[in-house]
């Protein structure tokens, strides 16, 4: 459904990423893995249309070249992003926020299923859709965040590390939705620090360093790679524990 | 009671001169130094439109609107645009914003000049006595007020129970984040501060009916409508109307039962008071 | 004292420049040294404005309200007092505004701040009218001295040599660390230990005090002195663009806005005066846009050479700066 | 033909610009055609052509200083035409006086002049001092209340301003010494015309005759006010403002009555030729007060220059300090550099004001009348 | 028991109608570190902001050494000596990595000035990774490494206590493990900490004792272990099954 090649990001004379090539299909849960100041964030921006590219670079979403396209419009061709940082509208409303999201056209003819379904996923925005966005927790904002992107009703879910800041129940819990949605067929794609957590969910993951992709494979082999798991696994419970 | 209704009006005429910058500065984030230009400019062209070809002002706002919509459009589209793109933060587009309209200003100014000079024009129309409850106002007055209630809830209506009003707050709020969301930031911001330029426009035409003006003149306008803005919590339509109610309530009161000489001090006194029980403006939202 | 070879030698230059200027009188006098009375008067207010405005990004409109506490300084004392004690009244009056407002406002943040000092000069006019019509005598002071433009013009080169010391000073205290921080941050400068408020007051004291003796130093220019005259609100703007135009972020900045403005608005209303306000208009725009970082990023780019940052700030022991 | 140099800094831009684009620059260009026209100004025996040099002072002191500088440095001009507004005449006095110029001022005035006068005795006052101008109404509701016309209540307001103030300084005093009742008094702010309860007010105290120190905007606010709040007093007057053109065509058979600060003869054909010939040329009305002793300043520098034969400053000086001049005001002599002939008063008498008083031995002036109600619209 | 370093009592901070922190109370020995958990929204973050001033207390009393600093101004209590970072990254952008941590040396409980101040700076941050790096704009720095130097600057205070507002948040395995070691080197040396986390692991490895909030009350206290066994815990916040 995706399908990204020869992407390329430089900030200045700074060379952020360089010839990467990926895909995303329906129903997939995607992974990008990577250390930090690898290139995880750029990559997603870049095709979000938030940060601009290289020549060479092409950006195919449903057979359609969209390349060149302005962040706003790359919504409407069903990409969607929970940027780093959150991004949501802090002086607004919990449901300004999420009545937002499906600002886009191709949301609006069924922005009140997805509301309810994002309250389902999230019952605590539903307590407080009239609280302002920037005095809701941490946590809290994680989840508006989320919850946004999916009222635009996106065929690609985009998220720069979705369970930072979440508890571990939320953690697990969005991850079975994030496998839910999935089911219904959304493509996602996700960078994620907490990798076990993402490649148990995941089907397909990328290792990315220095602004190249170095591996792909499918998550359950990568939960194996002894490459991976030093790296990116790190088995922190393990070496941490005494 | 004539202290209310005559504070009232006044606090309409107010509300008229503060509206359109709240929109432009609020949701544009454009400091507009050449609002109170934007003002006069209308008031000349209405004075033109009125003696010249005896179009009524009222009618004249069907011109006068829809032209300083457009005007202010390209003039966001031409000189503004650029600066958004370049300011790499909030900060860097005031500073910007205010020089370059600090430089529209002169240029409105000059324009203005060359084209009627610098004295005092007026004409009269509808200054007629209204009478409220036994006491008489003038017409154009009571006619402007009504109008800025009018604008003013249009513009409550559209911005709090829109999308597209939605929208436009999102911007003010977030531009990046409103890029996420499928909106057009360069358009909704154009919007926004043509928009704004309209309606300060009008506000111009309807003021111009019972205001002596000059071309010097849109300097008073901008501080006022500057004071009021902030007054009321940047961008926020229902502060910057309490605002000026209160404002025009306040200058009244003091100058029938005081002293007209005070009024300004009254002002400060009231900022002030503001300032130390919601020191985020009257409706300002708390920062984080 | 272990100061930077390269400031000393900025000093070194800053001193000597203001000792060549000091001959500027003897050269020329008229309309050259009327030139350079303006360039110089505004060359004092808008450094002075930076002190305070650059650090805090918080944009004083409050220049004309000091200028003319320091012009009725002088106007209300000129036939009791001689003029030094008069620019020392003025010191005090335009601080203890200062501190006055910013007890007010500055603990406040932002914006509120920026529309209280645009009225100020407006409410001082106003206060120092009603006054005089209701307990005083004349509205208009007369003020005869004996003072020329060539006096006025050296007194206006040492006051912008102090206003630059003090301005290098502070940048190199404690206090110069505090606002910079504050203008980053308001949130952290608290939490590191900042007293923000107070930082922020001490500072608009000394711009404000700075500004009133320009008042102070101007007056006898005025010969009469009216509140629409010595608080002309036009005062606070022109001083915002110009320093904005040089950039407020290092102390030289406004400088090189103000000479250039003061140039360019001065040929142009000399040469175009049916159409000073278009043309003004048109070369502002134009210069917003071709000079994005104000006249200093402009230079800096031009003459940019690596060097590590700000060094300056740390290598000095002048203690307590607060 | 060497052009004679004349060199004019008055606000084009600023808060005095209204003022100085009503009465001072038209009567520059004015004057200035007609005297090319004329084939140029008589120096000696040559006919030199003129040449205005302006600039704006954009209503700033420092700006005006400036101004004068260069005309005088750079451009070296012959002459000066000195600004608008009282404060700025008073600012670039000593400038002006260094240089040698005359300076004939036709648009401000001040009290102790004396002083300044003494000071610089290159400065002339064609309007006389403050006091003259501000006491006439004073004289003229007296006559009225004399007259059994009025009663004793007289309510005052002013702009607080410089003009404001000196006129209030010396009016109240002089009311009161008159004997009235001041029954309300009050100022207001410059530029304020949201002034519907200083006219409720005054309208609550119930005087017989209303006195406003205003400026054009808020003369213009009073009177609608006035109208509207129907504050039907025996005698209304405004101060400037009240004597543009535009006033009488604003209010029509409404202005009837109302009175106003200064004046002119107007049945006096030269100021009649004067204000026809003045539409013509600017495209603009002539006022009823300042236009023509604007006027009358320029003929008097030209008439110094002809009297004197150069365009010697200090003779010029020394001219226009004992001379006498044919105007359109009538004949002007100064005493000890001040006019004392000076129109105080006018009323507005269907669409033209007449001089109802003036200070000296200004011929011309009418009886006034009670001002009828205001017609209801 | 000796005098407790930090005591929170009975502390309770409402905004309008919503009770964020529920009149918890807990002790702080000197040389602690504790661990601060619970669900999002449950008041930890509100709880930093009481302690640090940022927030006054609708009611109760914090103590520090005895010393009571509820409602006193930020400024005030960082320099009586609490130190905090904040739960997103806050740095003084346009700044150099070395300005940032000196901005703490100089204004906080320490107090130093010219070249103490930064020598400070310096080692500390070698001490956090990042020598070699000093003069870099922090603006240009990664988000890790910009918490970091947030983490660098708290210390240049010389602070009684720490508050570390999900310090580990985002650092992916590798880097959290050093993360951890940071904290743990620090804990040693003998400062206060409270920590706010939702990274488990490091709770478990770093902390002794937990305090575990809940819709603004303290539902829990005591060593981490039993504590993140305790039933009502394990329902509420990490979940019934086994892995985090
Ligand atoms: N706006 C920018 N200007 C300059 N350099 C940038 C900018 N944004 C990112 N970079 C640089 O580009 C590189 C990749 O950054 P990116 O944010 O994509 O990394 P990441 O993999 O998402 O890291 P993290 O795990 O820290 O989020 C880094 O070296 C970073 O410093
Ligand atoms: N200024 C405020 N106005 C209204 N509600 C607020 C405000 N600040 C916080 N809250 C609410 O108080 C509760 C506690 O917030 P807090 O930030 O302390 O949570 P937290 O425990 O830090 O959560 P997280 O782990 O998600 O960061 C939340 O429900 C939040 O929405
Ligand atoms: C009498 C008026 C013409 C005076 C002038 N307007 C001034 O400012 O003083
Ligand atoms: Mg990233
Ligand atoms: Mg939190």
């Amino acid at each position: 459904m995706l399908e990204v090649s020869n992407l390329g990001v430089r900030y200045g004379r700074h060379v952020a990423l360089e010839g990467v090539s990926a895909r995303v299909s329906k129903g997939e849960i995607c992974v990008i893995l990577g250390a930090n100041g690898a290139g995880k964030s750029s990559f997603l921006g870049a095709v979000a249309g938030l940060v601009g590219t290289e020549a060479g670079t092409r950006i195919v979403m449903n057979g359609k070249d969209v390349t060149k396209l302005d962040a706003h419009l790359m919504v409407e061709e069903g990409i969607a992003l929970v940027p780093e940082g959150r991004g949501i509208f802090g002086e607004l409303t919990v449901a300004e926020n999420l009545r937002l999201g499906s600002h886009a056209r191709r949301a609006k003819p069924d922005a009140g299923k997805m509301l309810d379904f994002v309250y389902g996923l999230f019952p605590r925005l539903a307590e407080r859709r009239r609280q302002l966005a920037q005095t809701m927790s941490g946590g809290e904002q994680q989840m508006v965040a989320i919850g946004r992107a999916l009222m635009s009703k996106p065929d690609i879910l985009m998220l720069d590390e979705p369970s930072l800041g979440l508890s571990p129940l939320l953690s697990k819990e969005l991850f079975k939705s994030l496998a839910t949605i999935a089911a219904e067929g959304f493509g996602i794609l996700l960078v994620e620090q907490n990798a076990r957590l993402s490649l148990k969910t995941a089907d397909r993951g990328y290792l990315i360093e220095t602004g190249r992709i170095v591996g792909e494979d499918t998550a359950p082999n990568l939960l194996k790679d002894p490459k991976v798991m030093s790296a990116y696994l790190g088995d922190a419970a393990a070496a941490a524990a005494h | 009671m004539l202290i209310l209704l005559t504070g009232l009006l006044l606090g309409g005429t107010y509300t008229l001169i503060a509206l359109g910058l709240t929109l432009q500065y609020g949701v544009a984030r454009i400091m507009n130094l050449a609002n109170g230009e934007t003002l006069v400019a209308a008031c000349f062209v209405t004075f033109w439109l009125y003696t010249g070809y005896g179009i009524n002002p009222l009618l004249g706002l069907l011109v006068i609107g829809p032209g300083a919509f457009v005007i202010n459009w390209l003039i966001y589209a031409w000189l503004m645009q650029p600066l958004v793109k370049r300011a790499r933060n909030r900060g860097m587009l005031e500073v910007d914003s205010i020089l370059a309209t600090f430089g529209l200003l002169f240029l409105f100014q000059g324009l203005m000049l060359q084209a009627f000079g610098g004295s005092y024009f007026n004409y009269e129309f509808l200054a007629r006595p209204f009478s409220i409850m036994g006491d008489s106002f003038g017409l154009n007055r009571v006619v402007a007020c009504v109008a800025a209630a009018v604008i003013a809830a249009a513009l409550y209506v559209f911005l709090y129970h829109t999308d597209r009003g939605t929208a436009v707050r999102a911007v003010a709020v977030d531009p990046r984040a409103a890029r996420l969301v499928a909106i057009d930031v360069r358009r909704t911001a154009a919007f926004a501060f043509a928009l704004g330029g309209a309606i300060t426009a009008c506000a111009g035409t309807l003021l111009s009916t019972f205001y002596t003006f000059n071309t010097s003149m849109g300097v008073l306008f901008t501080m006022k409508a500057l004071i009021i803005v902030i007054m009321g919590g940047v961008g926020d339509i229902r502060g910057a109307v309490l605002a000026a109610l209160v404002l025009g309530l306040t200058e009244t009161l003091v100058a029938s039962l005081l002293d007209p000489g005070l009024t300004l001090a009254a002002n400060y006194a009231l900022f002030i008071l503001v300032l130390l029980f919601r020191p985020q403006g009257i409706f300002g939202k708390r920062p984080a | 004292m272990n100061i930077p070879r390269n400031e000393l030698l900025a000093v070194g230059a800053g001193l000597a420049g203001a000792a060549v200027l000091a001959f500027l009188p003897l050269v020329t006098e008229g309309f050259w040294l009327s030139v350079s009375v303006n360039i110089m008067l505004y060359a004092a207010i808008c450094t002075a404005w930076a002190l305070f405005s650059g650090p805090t990004h918080l944009v004083s409109l409050a220049s004309a309200a000091f200028f003319g506490v320091g012009t009725y300084s002088v106007a209300i004392f000129i036939d009791v007092l001689p003029f030094p004690a008069l620019v020392l009244i003025a010191v005090a009056a335009g601080a203890l505004l200062a501190i006055l407002v910013g007890l007010a406002t500055l603990r406040l943040s932002g914006v509120y701040f920026v529309i209280f000092t645009l009225g100020l000069a407006e409410l001082m006019g106003q206060i120092v009218t009603w006054v005089q019509t209701n307990f005083g005598g004349t509205i208009g002071l007369y003020i005869f001295t004996d003072l020329t433009e060539a006096h006025l013009y050296w007194m206006l080169l040492a006051l912008t040599v102090i206003v630059f010391m003090t301005g290098w000073l502070i940048n190199r205290s404690r206090l110069g660390l505090a606002l910079r921080i504050i203008g980053n941050d308001e949130a952290v400068a608290r939490h590191v230990g900042v007293d923000t408020a107070r930082a922020r007051i001490i500072l608009f004291a000394v711009s404000g005090a700075f500004i009133a003796v320009a008042g102070a130093i101007m007056a006898p220019r005025y010969s009469y002195i009216t509140p629409d005259a010595a608080f002309n609100p036009m005062t606070s703007f022109l001083v915002v663009i110009m320093a904005l135009l040089g950039g407020t972020r290092r102390l030289w900045g406004p400088l090189v806005g103000v000479v250039p403005f003061t140039l360019v608005m001065d040929f142009i209303s000399g040469h175009f005066p049916n159409q000073t306000a278009v043309i003004v208009g048109i070369a502002f725009l134009a210069i917003v846009y071709v000079l994005p970082d104000g006249v200093t990023g402009q230079l800096e780019s031009l003459f940019r050479r690596r060097r590590p940052t700000d060094q300056g700030l740390l290598a000095t022991t002048v203690e307590e700066g607060r | 033909q060497d052009p004679v140099r004349i060199g004019v800094s008055a606000s084009k831009t600023g808060p005095l610009a209204g003022g100085a684009s009503g009465v001072l620059w038209p009567n520059i260009k004015l004057w200035a055609e007609k005297v090319n026209k004329a084939g140029g100004l008589k120096v000696g025996d040559q006919m030199r052509p003129i040449e205005i040099v302006e600039y704006d002072d954009k209503s700033s002191p420092e700006e005006a200083v400036k101004n004068i500088q260069r005309l005088a440095t750079q451009d070296q001009v012959d002459l000066i035409i000195p600004p608008y507004s009282t404060g700025l005449n008073l600012a670039t006095a000593p400038l002006i006086a260094k240089y040698g110029y005359p300076q004939i001022v036709s648009t401000g005035n001040a009290n102790d002049l004396d002083q300044f006068v003494k000071r610089w005795p290159n400065t002339f006052w064609l309007l006389g001092p403050a006091q003259g101008i501000a006491d006439g109404i004073v004289g003229t509701l007296k006559d009225l209340r004399d007259a059994g016309k009025i009663g004793n209540r007289v309510a005052v307001v002013n702009v607080s301003d410089a003009f404001g103030l000196e006129m209030i300084k010396t009016g109240k005093p002089a009311l009161k010494q008159a004997g009235f009742d001041i029954v309300y008094e009050s100022s207001y702010p410059l530029g304020n015309q949201d002034v519907a309860p200083v006219i409720a007010s005054a309208k609550a105290a119930n005087p017989d005759a209303f006195v406003a120190y205003s400026y054009p905007p808020d003369s213009f606010a009073l009177t609608e006010q006035a109208q509207l709040q129907k504050f039907n007093v025996k005698a209304f007057f405004v101060s400037v403002g009240g004597n543009l053109d535009a006033y009488g065509k604003r209010l029509g058979a409404a202005a009837n009555g109302v009175l106003i600060m200064g004046g002119v003869n107007a049945s006096d054909p030269v100021f009649q030729a004067y204000r026809k010939e003045h539409l013509e040329v600017t495209g603009q009305e002539a006022d009823w007060w300042a236009s023509p002793v604007a006027y009358a300043s320029l003929e008097i520098l030209q008439q110094a220059v002809e009297h004197v034969g150069s365009l010697d400053k200090e003779a010029l000086n020394k001219e226009i300090q004992s001379g006498t001049f044919k105007t359109v005001i009538g004949d002007v002599h100064f005493d000890n550099n001040i006019n004392n002939n000076n129109w105080t008063v006018g009323q507005w008498s269907d669409g033209v004001v007449h001089g109802v008083r003036a200070t000296g031995n200004l011929q011309g002036a009418q009886q006034p009348v009670i001002k009828p109600v205001w017609p209801s619209n | 028991m000796s005098v407790p370093l930090l005591a929170i009592d009975r502390v309770r901070k409402a905004f309008g109608g919503l009770v964020a922190v529920n009149d918890v109370s807990f002790e702080v020995a000197q040389g602690e570190l504790l661990g601060l958990i619970g669900p999002n929204g449950s008041g930890k973050t509100t709880m930093l902001n009481l302690i640090s001033g940022a927030l006054s207390p609708t009611s109760g009393n914090i103590l520090l050494s005895g010393q009571p600093i509820a409602g006193l101004a930020a400024h005030k209590i960082a320099r009586i000596g609490v130190a905090r970072t904040f739960q997103l990254v806050r740095v003084l952008p346009s700044m150099s990595a070395v300005e940032n941590v000196v901005a703490g040396a100089v204004f906080g409980h320490n107090r130093l000035w010219g070249g103490e101040a930064l020598t400070l700076a310096r080692e500390l941050l070698a001490r956090v990774g990042l020598k070699g790096r000093e003069e870099i704009p922090v603006a240009a720095m990664t988000y890790i490494d910009q918490k970091r130097i947030e983490l660098a600057r708290a210390l240049a205070s010389n602070p009684h206590v720490l508050l570390l507002d999900e310090w580990l948040a985002g650092l992916n395995p590798s880097e959290l493990r050093i993360g951890m070691e940071l904290i743990r080197e620090i804990s040693a040396q003998g400062r206060t900490i409270i920590m706010v986390e939702h990274v488990m692991d490091a709770i478990r490895s770093l902390c002794q004792r937990c305090v575990v909030m809940n819709s603004g009350a303290k539902i829990a206290d005591g060593i981490s272990a039993s504590v993140l066994a305790d039933p009502e815990v394990v329902r509420a916040y990490l979940g019934d099954d086994d892995d985090a």
